[in-house]
Parts: structure tokens; C-alpha cells; sequence
């Protein structure tokens, strides 16, 4: 099986990025179409679809909307291209080759909430992605596909670039809302949810980058249209973020249901020479690991990778060879959640500092045997113990890297050097 | 005492009339703070930022804290991310980001004698799939290999 | 009006309450630091985790919403060993330095270790470093090692006082309360802080290091700062007052009080106080015992004409005195004297109002039910006039509220006789060449009585400790200076809002209950 | 009133019980002459019984390695103490490290019953009880002991060094 290319079709031809070579290639077409249904009927084929939320959680787009109250408070929409999850670069590549897309997936998606304002929230790295975006939107105001009376249609809608400045919690949903209002980025308490209080205590829609683009296809195509790629339960076509130990890393459109042996072995160009398949991470940092057997057996859609007791993520696959110590890798995540903790929670605030302390202190040969059940009865009580996921983001990498190579973790302790790679930490990288 | 320019001081107060709420425009408003004061934030941006916006001390400096792209500490002309998190280091950025600072003899997260770099390991940036890769200021570069990063790094003026 | 089960007990509470809110109601332990009935819902410290029937998750108690029929409980092996660790997560880098914390034996942490921990710390890495003694101001000092984190004074700074002084800064574990640098912590509610501060991490200058809580006893009674009347609580023990906090009382203060308030009770200890009587005569001073200058007194007042005595009263003395008082001294000449006639009736908006005394409005009501109306002109023409011979002044405890207090006195001293009435000592008495007593009385700590509001609230308050023991109140004063002999009990003490049964010299000791090291003890 | 006279026969024989005693005496007067090393009693006070150690005696407070006073004054043993015959008055310490520290700590030992609850209360190891104890005083006051007496009296030659060291303690995060 190859690629499918539904959302990427023309991300190859340069002229996409412009209003007019996106025009020339069907942009704005769909809008148009938008514009003469109903905001129901947008909503209900939303639905129909089975379109579920790219952006790591999973959730059904269409009932996200549903929980909109049924009022005329002003509401707002977000679009979350705060890629922060390690191993994701996909909204990127498609704020960089197709803003308009996104544009177009924004305004029918605001058009369906009767929202007249809408953000885009990109993390502030992306300094090349923003100016895109920027550009795009300019054109667009330009071209009357934004601002007052939207083709004629009656709509007015407003679309802003707010530009954040690195915090990996600003992801979050309700993260990203306190950093707009002008907060720190702090998750906030659920309930109410965003969708009906949010920015600025209005209700308040966040989606991700291609989960608003997918729109523009989802009134394209009909929800049965949509639903042609994909599994009974995971629809449509989903971009793959691969890289890691592999020959090709890049992102892959290929339809949800994919095996993942396909995505490294085919798509990804396989492992280096000499090299063999030892571990995946099939959605993100967050995802709980696969060992190669597992990976073997895995196809890419929500249901099979959360019988396999990990999740599909933002579908960031990070391939792991052979060469490489988990303990090494953990603790390059744990790093990670240590550093990217808001500081709100305590279990998170104190649990990801604990985790990474005891990860780091095995790596450099401090390890007791009993650290490695400690890392466990840790992160399991800083599962679903906080305001945000970020707490169970940092324990469940944690739980399943122990887990599944505990024998490695042993080694450390025992030893105090790596077992793949034969060496202390000190001399591992330095 | 720091001072915006005239035109960073238009910016800042488009930025004010630009959101629903004033504070939205603190991020925006310390980027070009940042900018100015030759890449990082000191008490006196803050002290300014305050009376310009007419916003609590304590709640710019809680949003500057809180973010890692504002520097707290003065950084040099280059200041060069090398992203460490785990996609990035399965392929050898940590040992990239070494090699950068012996070759420019320094540390992380310190300035060069010659105030030219600032190299810091930092967490993911989202280029995975081309690492190992470098944030120089505003810019990436992607696909590195010790030497070519180093010849980018020599290239800068 | 919903109705839950918490615990297996039934109870009904408000539409939209919290199940923090039901436990509150039900007086049901539940461990918390962030949850703060006086300010917003933060739900960061994550100890409230209750069950909830037919939810698989924990929920906190102080974000969710009761509903109709819910069943909760934290008392469940799976919550208490949930809190357990949690409470773990505050304490690994806690730097557990509780002999020098003054916020020892009233600690959030030491308490819910006592009822959920007791377990040996895993935690065996270093602990994260933070600054220690930070001086944040003229009143409070933090300690950010021992800050859980629990956002209170910074939402008390917003919420409340809304001056925005603190935050929270940087993120993940290194996150520190703080001022901006260069900025301090000054409010005229800033102490406010360290009560609700769980932990010792904010700890107040004033009271820092002077005594270890577990010495102090304490009292309920009304703040004699100004005419708000803030429910307090004063902690004392033999060797003075220490410090006073807020009570709760929606009607008056809320949960709060202001920093002036905090420093009343610091005339009360007896380094401030006029401890005997002092007779002057001629410019020569003796001393003698308070009931026997009052009698002194009567020979005195017996020998003045009533249209030639005065009486001046200060709104300082409990309703109570001031009825035994008016009905004792049969002159029509009676004057109220005021802290300060310009800003008489400010207010900043949440407490603090410009008369600063607890009870002018009893004092006035006082004088209109007598039907008597003067004006202080009257007094200073009397006085300069030589038609008061004998003034009687009952005067100000709280010396400091009264910026014309030396001007008064010595327009007070040219007057032939003057008998002064205080609790305080002072140097203005010094103004004093004619003949005079100064008889020491007793503070608003030392006896029972009502004040009332500047609303007209009546407020009763119970004796909480004695100082000068034979200091005299103004109604025992009134009834020797008049050649009467004291009736007993000489103030009524009816309580309104103090717990009858308890007695105000109690010790209490329900935490100290819990602590099985007490026990221990006897089995040694 | 009467007086009952009780004399038994056998009390004449009370001569053979001094007699007895006699020889007791005699013996140990023989024996310490003979053998002086091993002899029972001291000249007290120019000799003086070496106690152990562990005696529990006269109380130290200990100091650390500048010579500083190691109390916090936390006050644990000033709430142990059944006799309440600790008085202390804490203070802060310009040294933020060190925080609080005690500017005045007095021992009423006329008061104290020597239960060693102070001891067993500190948790910084800043009070001992020592071996001393024959400490006399002509007035009142002389059993009242200050900080100065209680740390660095002569008898303890510059102080008693804890073994508990702050700066490592520091070090390792507690």
C-alpha cells in the first residue's frame, strides 16, 4: 500500500502556498458550497464523518461542536498549531505548503458555530510557518474571504496569528486559552468546559490544524466521501509524522487502519543498514512505547492501538533501532516532561522532577534496584491525578518503557553502564 | 534605563487595541521588548513594559517566567538551539550540540568570549523528522551533521 | 437544592454547591490547601480527590458540582492511599525543617501527614533548592522551600485586595511565589497572606519566632480597631498577647481583617499599661491601688457642683459601661470625644473605617437614650472658662488611633480636677500639674461586654485573659467614684457567638489529640 | 502511764555482737592498709569519682564546627521538659541558612529532675547531659545557667563539636 494524498494532493506544486495557485487548484471552492448550507447541516455532516480530532486526544469533532450552547453568545474558535508533542511536525508542513487550506477548513468550521472571530495559536518557533500563515491571511482580507460580508454570504469572520513563545502545555486545549487571555499557559479546571466557557469565559471551540482542514474535504466529498478511507470507527486519511532511526523519516498521508509495518518498512524506507527494529512510539512522546513484536502486529487507528494499550496521538511514530538504551531514551522524555511541566499541579509539578531525578541518577550509576519499582508506584500515582493529561503524558512513556525493557533498566543498576550500548552515561554524549 | 524605539512603541500599542483583552498583548509586546534589548528580558523591560501597558509588574514577569522563548539572561548575537528531545537525540543531536560547544569552546547555556553565541540544548522544536537540527535566532537549519553545522555557525557574520 | 450522601450521611445543600462546599456544611474532614472558602477554585493541590459512585476517577471535591442523589466518600483505601502519595508529591521536596517553621503544630502538611501519612519518604535525590528567607515586605516572609504551591496569597492579592503583588513564577518545580524585584509585598491586608498560607512558607514579621503556637491559648473577640468590628481571635498565654487572626463572620469581615488590626493587641501586654493609680497632687506623683483612687476620687466628685463636673467618654468602652456609667454620674455635661472629626466616616472599601473605635455607635446611642447632646466646644470653653473644676475622662485604650490625644490631655490638665480613666499608659500625662488620678483600667481583653458596629450590629464578646488583675472597668470605676460599693457580677456576660460552654481560658487541644506521641508518653 | 519493762535473758549476751562488728572493722582496717589500690572510699573532695561518660548529668549544648551554637531553638525540649525549667528566646539569624537561633537558653537546674526528655527531643543533637554533677553555688542565681555557662563553660574546653554537620546536610538536600 502507498500514500494517499486527499488532504497533501498539491502540497508538491510551490503555487499552493498563494491565494492563486490554491485557487487555481479547487480553493475555496468548498467555501462557497459552505456558505449555501445550513450551519446545522455543516455540523451534522461533520458528524456524519466520523472526522475525529487530530491533535492527540481522539475526540469526535462533530459532538465537540454539538456541546456548543444553544445561544447567541459571541463564540470563538481556535485553531491549535502549537505543535509541541516530540515527534510531530505535520501542522507545520501544512501551514508551510497549504495555509489556505487551513484558512478555508477555519472559516467554513466558523461559519458551522456561527463563531466571528477565530485565532490561530502557533508556537512561536515556527518562525517560517507563521509568516506563511500571516501572508496567507493577508491575502485573504485582500480577496474579501475574510472580514465583513465573506462572498456575499452575510457572514462576517475575523481570523488573527496570536504567536506563542514556547511552552509545550500551551498545546492543551484549555493551556493554549489561558496563554491567548494572556495568562501563563495554564490549564484550567474542567468543568466548564471550553466549549462553553472558554476564551474569555465565552464558549470557545479548539481544533487542530488538520483536523480543520479535513473539513474543507468533509463538504467536499459528503461524509460518506470522507469515510471511503479509513476504518469503521477511525475515518479518513491521517499525516504521519515518522522519524527516528529510519532511512526516510518525513510525513506520510496514508488512511487510518495503516499498518505500522508498512509505514516504517515501506513509507519510511526501513531501518538503516545493519540495523534492526527494536521499539515505537506510535503517537507522540506521550504514547505509551511498542516493543517490534507489538509494532508488527499494529495498525494505525485509534481502536487497535488502544488495544495494544498505547494511542494513536498526533501520530508522531518515533522508530527506535537496536543501537540505541531506553534508559538513555527515557530519560530524554522525562527530561522532557520535567521541563515542560506548568508547575500548577502538584503531582505533575513534583512527579515529572521525581521521575526524571530517578532516571537521571540510574543513568549516572546512583541506581538502586529499588528505584525501578519506584518509577513505577510513581508515575501510576500521577496517572489521572491532575487538571490537564499532562501529568499522564510523563508517566505512561515511563510505565511502558519499564515495563517492556525492564531488563535493561536492571542492567544499568547493576552495572552502571548501558547494556546496548556498553558504555556510563558520562561517555555516551559529551 | 531601556526604552522601546518609537516604532517598537507603536507596535506595542497596536498590539494593545489589537486583542479582546489588554493582557493578550504581553507575549507579543516582550518579543519586541526582546528584540530590542539585544535578545533578553531584564527587570527594566518588565519596569517598562508595566507603565507602557498599564498592566501589574507581577503579571508580566509571571508570563516572561513562564515561557522559554524569552531569555532571562543576556545571550550572544547567535543564540543556537540545538533541539535535544528524543527523536532528535535517537539520531545524535546531543552529540551535535557537544561538538558545537567544543568547537566554540564554551558551555551550554553560556555566551561566548567573543559575545557572538549562546549554545543551549533545548526541548523539541518540531523538525523531527530532519534531525538533527538548529534554531539560529528565528531560523532553522535542518538535516546537520557535525560539519555542517559547524560551517553554517562559521558562515554567520 | 440537591441532596448528597457524603459518607453515608444525608445532606442537602445550595444549587450549584461544590461537595467541598457539602463537607464544609457537614463539618466532615477532608484534607485541602488550595480550596479557600474567600477565594476562587484553583484545584491545584489535588488532596481533595473524593469518590464519586459510578465515576471510575477520583474527582476534587472543590471543582465538582453536587448533583442530585450523588454519593461520595474519601474515606475509601483507594482515596486515602490516593492522598497518601499526593501528599507525598508536596512533601518530597519539602525541606522538612519544622523545628525552626513557625507555622509548626497549625501546618496543613503536619497535619494531614499525622491523619493520611506516617510512611518513610522513598524520595532519596536531592531536593529542588529555592530561595529561604525572602524578606517580601514590612509584614510577611517567605520561606519558597516550604510553599506548596497552592496559589492562595496570590489569589488573595488579586481577588481580594487586588493589588497584585505576588505571582507565581518560572514552571514545573522550580516554580517560586514572589514579588516582582524591587517591589514589596504592602498592602494594608498583606498579613492576610500568611493566614491562609497552608504552610510556613509566608510567615509574619511581627509574630516570627516569638513564640511556637502550641504555647499560646486563644480567645474569641471583636477587634477593637476601628468600627467595623472584625471578628478575631487573640492568642495569648501568661507571658502576654501575641497575635490576633480573623474569625469568620459573613455579616462583619468575611474571612479577612486588615494589618492595623493585627497590631491592637499590642497595647494590651503590660509593658504598655498603667499598672496603679497615680495621684497628683501639686505637681507631686504617688501611687496607689486603682479601687483606692477611685474612692480618692469620690471626695473629689462628692465636693463638685454637677453643672461644674464634666465627663468625657471615649467610644472604647464596651455598652454595657457606658449604661452603668451614664446612670452613675448624674451630670448633664457629657462629651464624646472623637479620634479624628475630619475623616470620621472613611472607608476603603473592604474594611477599614475612619473612626477608630469599636463602639461610637454605642457611645451615641448611649447618649441619645440618656438625652444628652453636647458639643466638644463646650468643653474647651468650660474648661478655659473655669466652669469645670472636675473632669472625669474615661479615655482611649488604643492611644495610637488618637493623633489629638497630647493636644487633648493637656487642654484636659487646666482643668482643677482631673480624674483620667485608662488602660494605657502614656508621656502626655505628664502634662498633668493640678491636681489629678490617673486610675488604670482594664482592655477590651479583660472583661465581657458588646460593642456595637458602625451598622448598629451588636457584637458580645467573653473575657479572654487578665493582665492588670486589679485594673478597674469603667463601670466599677463609675460605681466607686460615685460612693457606691460594687455590685456583683459587675459585667453582664452574656455571648452572643462564643461557644457558652467552652471556658475562654481553655487550652486547645483537639490537634494535639491526634499526636499518638502524647500518648506514648504515659507507657514510658 | 506504764511502763513495760521487757528484759530478756538473751540481751546480756550483746557482747558478743559488738565483738563482731569489732572485727569487721578490723578487717577492712587491716585490708586497706594492706591493700590501698582497692579501697572502697575517696577523699572527697580533693578525689573525685570519674563517672561515665553517659552519666546524665549537667547539661552541654553543643556547638558546630565554627564554634557557633548548634540550637535552633526550636523549643522541643522547652515543651519535653516536665520540670519546664527550659526557658528559651529565639531570634533570626542574619545567616538565612541557619534562620533561627536562640539569643538567650536557661536551665533552672535546682528545677530539673535530670529525665533527659530534652535529649531525647532534639532533633539537631544541640543538647546533652554530661557527666558532670557536682556543681555547687553559694547563691541562687548560680543555678541558673545561661547559654555561655551551658555551651562553653571551662570545664568543656571550647565546646563540645556535634557530629551533625549542617554544611553536608545542606549539601544532600535535607
Amino acid at each position: 500500500m502507498s500514500e494517499v494524498k486527499y488532504l497533501t494532493e498539491f502540497y508538491h506544486l510551490n503555487e499552493f502556498q498563494g491565494l492563486d495557485g490554491y485557487k487555481k487548484n479547487g480553493g475555496y471552492k468548498e467555501l462557497e458550497k459552505a456558505f449555501k448550507m445550513k450551519p446545522e447541516e455543516i455540523i451534522d455532516v461533520v458528524k456524519k464523518s466520523g472526522l475525529r480530532g487530530r491533535g492527540g486526544a481522539g475526540f469526535s469533532t462533530g459532538m465537540k461542536w454539538g456541546f456548543l450552547p444553544k445561544n447567541n453568545e459571541p463564540r470563538y474558535l481556535l485553531c491549535n498549531a502549537d505543535e509541541g508533542e516530540p515527534g510531530t511536525f505535520k501542522d507545520r508542513m501544512m501551514m508551510e505548503k497549504a495555509p489556505h487550506q487551513l484558512i478555508e477548513g477555519m472559516i467554513i468550521s466558523a461559519y458551522a458555530i456561527n463563531s466571528k472571530k477565530s485565532y490561530i495559536y502557533i508556537r512561536g518557533e515556527y518562525d517560517y510557518p507563521i509568516a506563511c500563515v500571516r501572508k496567507a491571511l493577508e491575502e485573504a482580507y485582500s480577496a474579501g474571504l475574510l472580514g465583513k460580508n465573506i462572498l456575499g454570504s452575510g457572514f462576517d469572520h475575523d481570523m488573527d496569528v496570536y504567536v506563542g513563545a514556547g511552552a509545550y502545555i500551551c498545546g492543551e486545549e484549555t493551556g493554549m486559552i489561558s496563554s491567548l487571555e494572556g495568562l501563563k499557559g495554564q490549564p484550567k479546571l474542567k468543568p466548564p468546559f471550553p466549549a462553553v466557557q472558554g476564551y474569555l469565559r465565552k464558549p470557545t471551540i479548539v481544533n487542530n490544524v488538520e483536523t480543520l482542514a479535513a473539513v474543507k474535504y468533509i463538504i467536499r466529498d459528503g461524509a460518506d466521501g470522507f469515510k471511503k478511507y479509513g476504518t469503521e470507527k477511525s475515518t479518513g486519511t491521517k499525516l504521519f509524522s515518522l522519524s527516528g532511526n529510519v532511512m526516510k523519516p518525513g510525513n506520510f498521508e496514508v488512511p487510518l487502519g495503516y499498518p505500522l509495518k508498512d509505514l516504517i518498512f515501506d513509507l519510511g524506507g526501513g531501518m538503516k543498514p545493519g540495523r534492526k527494529l527494536k521499539a515505537v512510539i506510535p503517537g507522540g512522546s506521550s504514547a505509551p512505547v511498542l516493543t517490534a513484536d507489538e509494532a508488527m502486529r499494529a495498525t494505525m487507528d485509534y481502536e487497535n492501538l488502544a488495544s495494544l494499550g498505547t494511542m494513536l496521538g498526533s501520530g508522531a511514530v518515533i522508530v527506535i533501532d537496536d543501537s540505541q538504551c531506553m534508559v538513555d531514551m527515557l530519560g530524554t522524555l522525562t527530561h522532557f516532561y520535567h521541563h515542560e511541566s506548568c508547575g500548577q499541579c502538584t503531582p505533575c509539578r513534583e512527579g515529572t522532577g521525581w521521575l526524571d531525578k530517578i532516571v537521571h541518577s540510574i543513568l549516572e550509576g546512583r541506581g538502586r534496584l529499588q528505584d525501578i519499582d519506584l518509577l513505577i508506584k510513581v508515575a501510576d500515582n500521577m496517572k489521572g491525578r491532575t487538571i490537564c493529561a499532562l501529568s499522564d503524558a510523563a508517566a505512561l512513556p515511563v510505565l511502558s518503557f519499564v515495563s517492556k525493557f525492564r531488563e535493561e533498566f536492571e542492567f544499568f543498576v547493576r552495572e552502571g553502564r548501558s547494556q546496548v550500548k556498553g558504555t556510563q552515561y558520562a561517555q555516551m554524549h559529551h | 534605563m531601556f526604552q522601546l524605539s518609537s516604532e517598537g512603541l507603536v507596535e506595542v500599542k497596536k498590539e494593545l487595541a489589537r486583542y479582546e483583552t489588554k493582557e493578550s498583548a504581553i507575549i507579543p509586546s516582550l518579543f519586541i521588548a526582546q528584540k530590542e534589548n539585544k535578545g533578553w528580558v531584564s527587570k527594566e523591560v518588565v519596569n517598562y513594559l508595566s507603565n507602557v501597558m498599564d498592566i501589574p509588574e507581577s503579571k508580566i514577569n509571571e508570563v516572561f517566567k513562564f515561557y522559554t522563548m524569552f531569555n532571562q539572561k543576556p545571550v550572544g548575537k547567535y543564540h543556537v538551539q540545538v533541539c535535544a528531545t528524543i527523536s532528535c537525540a535517537l539520531v545524535g543531536a546531543r552529540e551535535l550540540s557537544t561538538h558545537i560547544c567544543n568547537e566554540l569552546k564554551t558551555h551550554h547555556g553560556e555566551v561566548t568570549e567573543d559575545g557572538r553565541f549562546t549554545v543551549s540544548r533545548v526541548e523539541c522544536l518540531g523538525s523531527c523528522g530532519t534531525a538533527p537540527m538548529m534554531q539560529v535566532n528565528d531560523r532553522y537549519y535542518e538535516n546537520l551533521t557535525n560539519e555542517s553545522a559547524m560551517n553554517i555557525l562559521r558562515g554567520l557574520k | 437544592m440537591p441532596k448528597c450522601t457524603i459518607n453515608g450521611v444525608h445532606v442537602e445543600v445550595k444549587d450549584g454547591a461544590t461537595i467541598m462546599e457539602a463537607f464544609y456544611k457537614l463539618d466532615q474532614g477532608i484534607a485541602h490547601y488550595c480550596y479557600h472558602p474567600g477565594l476562587s477554585v484553583a484545584g491545584v493541590c489535588r488532596l481533595c480527590i473524593v469518590d464519586i459512585e459510578g465515576n471510575p476517577r477520583p474527582q476534587i471535591a472543590c471543582n465538582t458540582v453536587v448533583t442530585e442523589g450523588m454519593k461520595v466518600t474519601n474515606q475509601s483505601e483507594k482515596i486515602k492511599d490516593g492522598v497518601k502519595w499526593v501528599l507525598d508529591f508536596h512533601l518530597i521536596n519539602h525541606p522538612l525543617d519544622c523545628p525552626v517553621c513557625d507555622q509548626a503544630g497549625e501546618c496543613g502538611l503536619q497535619e494531614q501527614y499525622m491523619e493520611y501519612g506516617k510512611y518513610n519518604s522513598e524520595m532519596a535525590e536531592p531536593k529542588v533548592k529555592k530561595h529561604k528567607v525572602v524578606d517580601l515586605g514590612p509584614t510577611v516572609v517567605l520561606d519558597s522551600e516550604r510553599c506548596v504551591l497552592c496559589s492562595r496569597c496570590v489569589r488573595f492579592t488579586d481577588e481580594v485586595s487586588k493589588t497584585n503583588e505576588l505571582g507565581l513564577f518560572n514552571r514545573g518545580d522550580k516554580t517560586e511565589i514572589g514579588t516582582f524585584e524591587g517591589q514589596e509585598l504592602n498592602n494594608k491586608y498583606s498579613l492576610n497572606t500568611v493566614d491562609i498560607c497552608p504552610v510556613g512558607a509566608l510567615t509574619s514579621k511581627d509574630f516570627r519566632f516569638r513564640q511556637r503556637v502550641w504555647y499560646l491559648k486563644n480567645s474569641e473577640t471583636v477587634c477593637t480597631g476601628c468600627s467595623t468590628g472584625c471578628n478575631v481571635k487573640v492568642y495569648y498565654n501568661k507571658e502576654g498577647t501575641f497575635r490576633v487572626k480573623p474569625v469568620f463572620n459573613e455579616k462583619v469581615n468575611g474571612h479577612w481583617m486588615c494589618d492595623d488590626g493585627r497590631d491592637i493587641y499590642k497595647f494590651v501586654n503590660v509593658e504598655h499599661r498603667q499598672t496603679v493609680a497615680h495621684k497628683i497632687t501639686a505637681g507631686q506623683k504617688s501611687e496607689m491601688v486603682p479601687g483606692l483612687a477611685a474612692t480618692e476620687a469620690y471626695q473629689v466628685i462628692k465636693n463638685t457642683d454637677d453643672n461644674n463636673l464634666a465627663v468625657v467618654l471615649t467610644g472604647q468602652y464596651t455598652n454595657e459601661e457606658y449604661e452603668t456609667a451614664l446612670k452613675n454620674f448624674k451630670t448633664k455635661n457629657i462629651f464624646h470625644w472623637k479620634n479624628k472629626d475630619e475623616n470620621w466616616k472613611d472607608f476603603d472599601g473592604l474594611l477599614i473605617r475612619g473612626d477608630k473605635n469599636p463602639n461610637s455607635k454605642g457611645l451615641e446611642t448611649a447618649l441619645s437614650k440618656a438625652g444628652l447632646k453636647s458639643d466638644w466646644k463646650d468643653l474647651e470653653s468650660g474648661i478655659t472658662s473655669g466652669k469645670f473644676t472636675t473632669v472625669i475622662v474615661a479615655g482611649p485604650e488604643n492611644i495610637k488611633a488618637y493623633p489629638c490625644f497630647d493636644d487633648r490631655v493637656k487642654m484636659i490638665a487646666k482643668a482643677e480636677n482631673v480624674i483620667w480613666m485608662t488602660a494605657c499608659s502614656s508621656e502626655s500625662f505628664k502634662a498633668f500639674h493640678n491636681n489629678a488620678l490617673i486610675i488604670p483600667m482594664k482592655s477590651y481583653l479583660e472583661k465581657a461586654g458588646t460593642f456595637t458596629n458602625y451598622a448598629g450590629l451588636d457584637q458580645s464578646f467573653k473575657k479572654a485573659t487578665t493582665i492588670v488583675s486589679h485594673a478597674l472597668t469603667l463601670a466599677e470605676a463609675s460605681f466607686l467614684m460615685t460612693g457606691q460599693t460594687l455590685p456583683m457580677p459587675a459585667t453582664a456576660a452574656v455571648s452572643k457567638f462564643i461557644d457558652d460552654s467552652r471556658r475562654t481560658d481553655q487550652v486547645m487541644i483537639e490537634n494535639r489529640k491526634k499526636n499518638e506521641f502524647v500518648f506514648k508518653r504515659g507507657n514510658l | 502511764m506504764s511502763v513495760v519493762s521487757n528484759k530478756p535473758d538473751k540481751s546480756h549476751w550483746y557482747f558478743i555482737s559488738i565483738l563482731g562488728g569489732l572485727f569487721i572493722t578490723a578487717k577492712h582496717l587491716i585490708k586497706n592498709l594492706l591493700n590501698k589500690d582497692k579501697m572502697m572510699t575517696l577523699n572527697y573532695p580533693e578525689q573525685k569519682f570519674e563517672y561515665s561518660p553517659r552519666f546524665k548529668g549537667n547539661h552541654v549544648l553543643t556547638v558546630k564546627k565554627d564554634g557557633a551554637i548548634r540550637c535552633t531553638a526550636c523549643m522541643l525540649c522547652a515543651t519535653n521538659c516536665p520540670a519546664e525549667c527550659i526557658k528559651i528566646i529565639a531570634a533570626e539569624h542574619n545567616d538565612p541558612t541557619v534562620e533561627k537561633f536562640p539569643i538567650a537558653y536557661e536551665i533552672d537546674i535546682l528545677r530539673c529532675v535530670f529525665c533527659g526528655f530534652c535529649e531525647e527531643a532534639c532533633p539537631v543533637d544541640a543538647i546533652r547531659m554530661g557527666p558532670e554533677w557536682q556543681t555547687p553555688g553559694l547563691s541562687g542565681s548560680a543555678f541558673t545557667y545561661d547559654i555561655n555557662h551551658l555551651a562553653y563553660r571551662p570545664q568543656l574546653k571550647g565546646g563540645v563539636v556535634s557530629v551533625v554537620d549542617e554544611v553536608e546536610r545542606h549539601k544532600s538536600g535535607i
